[in-house]
């Protein structure tokens, strides 16, 4: 095993390959480096997205008008949603640590196709030129909410076919990284890495490239549909045509509810990977986690009505979805119970991503526990389409795999840059983070209880309290934020040389100098009998 | 700075098998692009019976028929294709592929054809004519006929190029017995369009 | 949800709150025990209290109990959501039917008599049947106090809610359905009244009669704040979704016909087909689709008195 | 990676599958003349599933090819029809 870092020596990050500069960058097809591209690009798109966040948050501060008049608020939500759905949270953990990482847990020296993957990259960026020209050119910037529900999405006199042919590229690209994933896993495996002993994170991005690549095309020729409809009025959703506007609900559903199964299974792989190394523990029901993902993976195809409860489906419908709702919601509690068994007896060392995971855990289960609300049939007649939801969906969506995000960047730093960044400032940007969250998506569920409306420009004074705490929240969450973020880029540059295994794990990619060398390792690596992802002493 | 030289060619990373899998995915990605549109049809065809049987007898089943029957044989010539690669004949291999990207321009001169005559009637998608004369019904046959054979067809050109690339590697021997996946692969992507068209046809045509 | 301020306000309340009470007090009991659990495991196996972990691989009794547990649990809360919903399907045959109807963005509320308004008036205790009409785009018909939420579909047939209120008041009434620019400001009020107090309401015709003696430029203006002409048009020259009213009249209109631009004179002729097929000639500047055609909800005679108002707007 | 040597299917059999696919084609043509009502529909699928199953497994290789193949292929269509059902069970039961 190496002991040396390799931060002054050869590594991926500064070896000199065909091309020079940037463009050695922007052309490599070394996993590794397409994963820091993805990183820097996604950070800048949820840079983007939080700034429109909180000036939607801004405007929320009292009734009326505050900064902004309506037509703005309701485009900035609808590129607020855009951004963060189909450019931070869907590509953000698979396509970041999934290429930096998961080839390394493996033992393989690259993805199965690296070309591809780089070409994965290419459209993710052309699908974000092409939503911003959205925003730039033409009628106006779209205003349909990131749902585009029909009939108003071919009713709206801005400029919506840019944006959507955008979010058909960028389905694309995620199709092609699942497709690339899937073939690195059934293929490049070294020798002993047998499928009951991968680590779960690539089992969590195993589960979700079957779903990336299942059920993205769905919501593919949603879009062309709606496109095609806008451009030939071919009368598929459009009512005065025969059309049924409820279709496209389903049509958009059937991707868009397993969309949050990728966005959070690959949180759950790297809360997986990180609760046995803090607690120096094997992981408690390997198997059970694993079944638990593939189930997710599947049931979560089944359960998409929810969103329709009061769409105008039919009884026995609302009645199936409602109930499958319930079912998918088992394993992601069997995944909660392994997790806290894995502490239980282990020998805790509490860190950075320690912290972020537990937190993730807390949050997870408030969002989870929401979403049982929303499961059932009349509790969601009553609050469906109300803050309740979005309160829900920041919870889990941005609680669970925000958080899980930040975990992993925190235990994978090390690795990623060879450096390590400053612990006490960590902290502190985290124990800031997690107090503006309570305080920004808390009210919500308040709000949505008493029947406010999700977005809504305007609201009546009843719901003043409940928007002002909100809207604090999210100024103490920035702080946070920008408090981490400083320490991370400082730290990617200054911080002190990393070792090889900072916090003595077990799985692959710790085995290799920091930062890896281009081909991840010397010689092929191998597994006995005894080795093991969690086989700790 | 030779420390930075360092070699990062990949080294040869031929893996039939790897490539093989992958394009299975790809198809599968596809069959269900296109399962989006099964699906819109078979809801509109529930909401909509007797238009959409009104509205089929206004298709050429001789035309569909021919098209079928000559997309089955082109699927049958490109399988055989990969037998005569396999055992050398790659002369026969490259006459095979070549037959089979005949007949994708037969198919799509047929198509062309058939589409022509629909516009020459008034038919096509937002028409006048289909506006005033027609039900909600038969608009959304049309809609869906126009969209789901028109992917079609853009899957077929999709065919033909890759079907290109096949011939040149075999032509310049990097497609050769020993590293069959280009030609392989060409071959399954060919057969999943016939697979769609295998279902479009009755779906389109027949159902009168 | 808070019982105290709308306690009982529908026959739904009861069963809607008891699903919410039941899943809370379940999430709740879930959510503090193993948060609980949880921050006890990181203090009692800290390094420092147990520098040498115990190796557990797993327990399939645990797995099993923890996944039929909460199966279990899932199911009960199933059950309650399931019997919250069940009475909402079907309305009773006795119902009264109201016509509600859905643009962007009002809504109209037409009663079995034939008289319109723009906020609801109800009879307490009096099964209630709301027949959906969505004009253009989706809608929802959110009234939070009685429990009741539908989405308003153009196209869809038998689309409807039904509820029965319970209690006299005034309560709100939203479009929850995202439907465009002025999407918030879509809601309006729902008056609860004893049943005689309804009746006497609804069989008024004093209000109809005064309007006949108005003037027609005022009952113009009555006519299109009723039917929600001006979320769309303003009075004073800016420019909402649509053109603002001011000075139109007797202008020449730079207008789009087909592909074709041409100049019109805004007069009557022009004005009523404007309203009845306004997408023939759409002002430049504007979007297709957006305004819709009004036959069949305006007759010859209100048009006649919005034009007559629409000549005073200079 | 083990060398795995691929079957060569003789040209003979893909005559006969081809066959069987025109077959096949034209007697979907010949029952959809006959008036079977809503059976066309049904008939006419069933001779398409038919077919497909032969180039699947033929024309595909899926007979030849290692069995973990042969179930992710099941398994898609698998989900795509169970997710056609669920999407039928809003439509046949609207009021
Ligand atoms: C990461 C994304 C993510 C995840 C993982 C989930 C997970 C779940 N979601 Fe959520 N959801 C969204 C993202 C997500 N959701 C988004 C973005 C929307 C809104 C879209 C829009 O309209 O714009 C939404 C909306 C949404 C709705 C529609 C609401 C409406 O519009 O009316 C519903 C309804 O059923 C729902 C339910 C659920 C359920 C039951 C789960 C379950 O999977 C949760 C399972 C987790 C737990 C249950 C917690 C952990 C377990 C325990 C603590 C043990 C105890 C448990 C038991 C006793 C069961 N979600
Ligand atoms: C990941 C998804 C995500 C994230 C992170 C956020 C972040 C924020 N959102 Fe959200 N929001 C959505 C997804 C998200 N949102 C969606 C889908 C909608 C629905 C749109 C629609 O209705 O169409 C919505 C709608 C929505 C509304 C409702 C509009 C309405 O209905 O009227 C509001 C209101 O204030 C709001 C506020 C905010 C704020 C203040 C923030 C933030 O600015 C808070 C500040 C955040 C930080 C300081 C850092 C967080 C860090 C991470 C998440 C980790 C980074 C991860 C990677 C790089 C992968 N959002
Ligand atoms: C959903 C928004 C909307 C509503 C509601 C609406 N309109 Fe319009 N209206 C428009 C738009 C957009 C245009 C410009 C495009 C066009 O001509 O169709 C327009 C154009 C007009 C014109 C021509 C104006 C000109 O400048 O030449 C008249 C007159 C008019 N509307 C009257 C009405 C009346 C009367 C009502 C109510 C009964 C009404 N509108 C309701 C959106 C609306
Ligand atoms: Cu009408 Cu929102
Ligand atoms: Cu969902």
């Amino acid at each position: 095993m190496p002991t040396t870092n390799a931060v002054n020596g050869s590594n991926y990050l500064t070896y000199q390959g065909k091309y020079k500069g940037l463009l050695g960058w922007i052309l490599s097809t070394d996993h590794k480096r397409i994963g820091l591209l993805y990183l820097y690009s996604i950070c800048v798109m949820f840079c983007v997205g939080v700034l429109l966040g909180l000036a939607m948050k801004f405007e929320l501060l009292a009734p009326g008008k505050t900064i902004m008049d309506a037509q703005t608020y309701n485009a900035t939500f609808t590129v607020h949603g855009v951004i963060m759905i189909f450019m931070v949270v869907i590509p953000g953990l698979p396509a970041v640590f999934g290429n930096l990482m998961m080839p390394i847990m493996i033992g393989a020296e690259d993805v199965a196709f690296p070309k591809l993957n780089l070409l994965s990259w290419w459209l993710y960026v052309l699908g974000v030129i092409l939503v911003l020209c959205a925003l730039i050119f033409g009628e106006g910037t779209p205003d349909t909410g990131w749902t585009f529900y029909a009939p108003y999405s071919f009713k709206t006199g801005t400029n919506l076919l840019p944006a959507i042919f955008g979010a058909f590229v960028l389905g694309f690209s995620s199709i092609l990284t699942g497709l690339n994933f899937l073939v690195t896993i059934h293929r490049e495996r070294c020798p002993g890495m047998k499928w009951t002993k991968l680590p779960l994170f690539v089992w969590t991005l195993y589960g979700t490239a079957w779903i990336q690549l299942l059920a993205t095309p769905v919501v593919g020729i949603t879009l062309v549909l709606v496109a095609l409809e806008r451009l030939f009025n071919i009368g598929v959703f459009d009512p005065a045509l025969g059309g049924d506007p409820i279709l496209y609900q389903h049509l958009f559903w059937i991707y868009s509810h397993p969309a949050v199964y990728i966005m959070i299974l690959p949180a759950m792989g790297a809360i997986s990977e990180i609760i046995p190394t803090f607690s120096q523990k094997h992981i408690f029901g390997y198997k059970a986690i694993i079944a638990s993902t593939l189930s997710i993976a599947f049931v979560g195809y089944l359960v998409w009505g929810h969103h329709m409860f009061t769409a105008g489906m039919s009884g026995t419908a609302q009645y199936y979805f409602s109930l499958l709702t319930f079912i998918v919601s088992i394993p992601s509690a069997i995944k909660v119970f392994n997790w806290i068994s894995t502490m239980y007896k282990g020998s805790i060392n509490i860190q950075t991503p320690f912290y972020w995971a537990v937190s993730f855990i807390f949050v997870f289960m408030v969002g989870g526990l929401s979403g049982l609300v929303l499961g059932a049939l009349a509790a969601d007649i009553y609050v469906h389409d109300t803050a309740f939801v979005v309160a829900h969906f920041h919870y889990i969506v941005f609680g669970g795999t925000g958080f899980a995000f930040f975990a992993a960047i925190h235990y994978w730093f090390p690795k990623i840059f060879g450096r390590m960044y400053d612990t006490a400032w960590a902290n502190i940007g985290w124990l800031v983070f997690t107090i503006g969250f309570l305080a920004l998506y808390s009210p919500m569920f308040y709000l949505g209880m008493m029947g406010m409306p999700r977005r809504y420009y305007d609201y009546l004074p009843e719901f003043h309290g409940g928007n002002i705490l909100s809207t604090f929240g999210s100024w103490i969450m920035v702080t946070g934020f920008i408090i981490i973020l400083v320490n991370l880029i400082r730290s990617a540059k200054k911080g002190e040389p990393a070792e090889v295994n900072p916090w003595k794990s077990k799985t692959l990619e710790w085995t290799v100098p920091s930062p890896p060398p281009v081909l991840n390792f010397e010689t092929e690596p191998f597994l006995t009998e005894e080795d093991g992802p969690y086989n700790y002493e | 700075m030779e420390e930075h030289v360092h070699h990062v060619e990949h080294p040869d990373m031929y893996d039939p098998e790897s490539s093989k899998i992958g394009m299975w995915l790809f198809i599968f990605t596809e069959l269900l692009l296109f399962g989006g549109l099964f699906l819109v049809y078979a809801v509109y065809r529930y909401m909509n019976a007797d238009a959409f049987h009104l509205a089929a007898e206004q298709l050429n089943t001789t035309i569909g028929a021919f098209n079928t029957v000559i997309l089955l044989i082109s699927s049958m010539t490109v399988a055989m294709a990969t037998t005569a690669l396999q055992k050398g004949h790659k002369k026969i291999a490259i006459g095979l592929v070549a037959v089979t990207f005949l007949i994708g321009v037969g198919f799509l001169i047929n198509k062309w054809i058939e589409w022509g005559v629909k516009f020459d009637h008034g038919i096509w998608p937002g028409s006048e004519h289909m506006l005033e004369t027609m039900s909600q019904g038969e608009i959304l046959f049309f809609g869906l006929y126009f969209v789901m054979t028109g992917l079609h067809g853009v899957h077929i050109i999709v065919g033909m190029i890759i079907m290109g690339y096949a011939i040149r590697g075999l032509l310049n021997g990097k497609v050769n017995a020993e590293r069959p996946s280009l030609l392989d692969n060409c071959g399954l992507y060919w057969h999943l369009v016939d697979l769609i068209w295998i279902f479009l046809f009755p779906l389109f045509y027949l159902i009168t | 949800m808070d019982s105290s301020e709308v306690t009982q306000a529908s026959n739904f309340v009861e069963g809607v709150d008891k699903a919410f009470i039941v899943i809370l007090g379940i999430s709740f009991v879930f959510l503090i025990g193993l948060t609980v659990v949880m921050i006890y495991f990181v203090f009692k196996y800290n390094k420092k209290r147990n520098p040498k972990a115990t190796q557990i691989k797993g327990s399939t009794t645990l797995e099993i109990i923890w996944t039929v547990v909460p199966f279990l649990l899932t199911m009960v809360m199933f059950y309650y959501g399931w019997a919250g919903w069940k009475p909402m399907q079907k309305a009773p045959e006795d119902a009264m039917e109201i016509t509600v109807i859905g643009r962007m963005w009002n809504f109209t509320f037409e009663y079995e008599n034939g008289k319109r308004t723009d906020t609801l008036f109800l009879p307490k205790d009096q099964a209630i049947k709301l027949n959906l009409l969505a004009m253009d785009v989706l809608h929802s018909l959110y009234i939070p106090a009685f429990r009741v939420k539908q989405d308003m579909v153009p196209g869809l047939e038998n689309n409807s809610m039904w509820f029965e209120p319970q209690k006299e008041g005034v309560y709100e009434l939203y479009c929850a359905e995202y439907c465009g620019l002025q999407h918030s400001y879509m809601y309006s009020y729902v008056k609860v009244m004893p049943e005689a107090a309804f009746t006497d309401w609804l069989v008024d015709t004093t209000q109809v009669a005064n309007d006949v003696l108005e003037s027609p430029t005022a009952t113009g203006k009555r006519i299109m704040q009723n039917i929600g002409c001006f979320a769309c048009h303003s009075l004073d020259g800016s420019k909402l979704v649509g053109p603002s009213f001011k000075g139109v009249w007797g202008t020449e209109r730079t207008v789009k016909t087909g592909k074709e631009m041409r100049q019109v004179m805004a007069d009557e002729e022009y004005i009523k087909s404007s309203i009845y097929d306004p997408n023939a000639d759409l002002v430049d500047g504007f979007g297709k689709g957006l305004m819709l055609t009004y036959e069949g909800q305006l007759s010859e005679e209100d048009i006649g008195n919005i034009i007559e108002y629409l000549k005073t707007v200079k | 990676m083990s060398e795995e040597k691929h079957h060569i299917v003789p040209y003979r059999l893909y005559v006969i599958i081809l066959l069987a696919l025109l077959a096949l084609t034209f007697s979907s043509i010949a029952i959809t003349e006959i008036e079977l009502g809503v059976y066309t529909v049904a008939g006419a699928l069933l001779f398409a599933i038919i077919k497909s199953y032969l180039v699947l497994t033929y024309f595909m290789h899926l007979k030849y090819d290692k069995p973990y193949i042969k179930i992710m292929v099941l398994f898609v269509f698998a989900i795509f029809v169970v997710v056609l059902v669920i999407t039928m069970l809003d439509y046949l039961y609207r009021v």
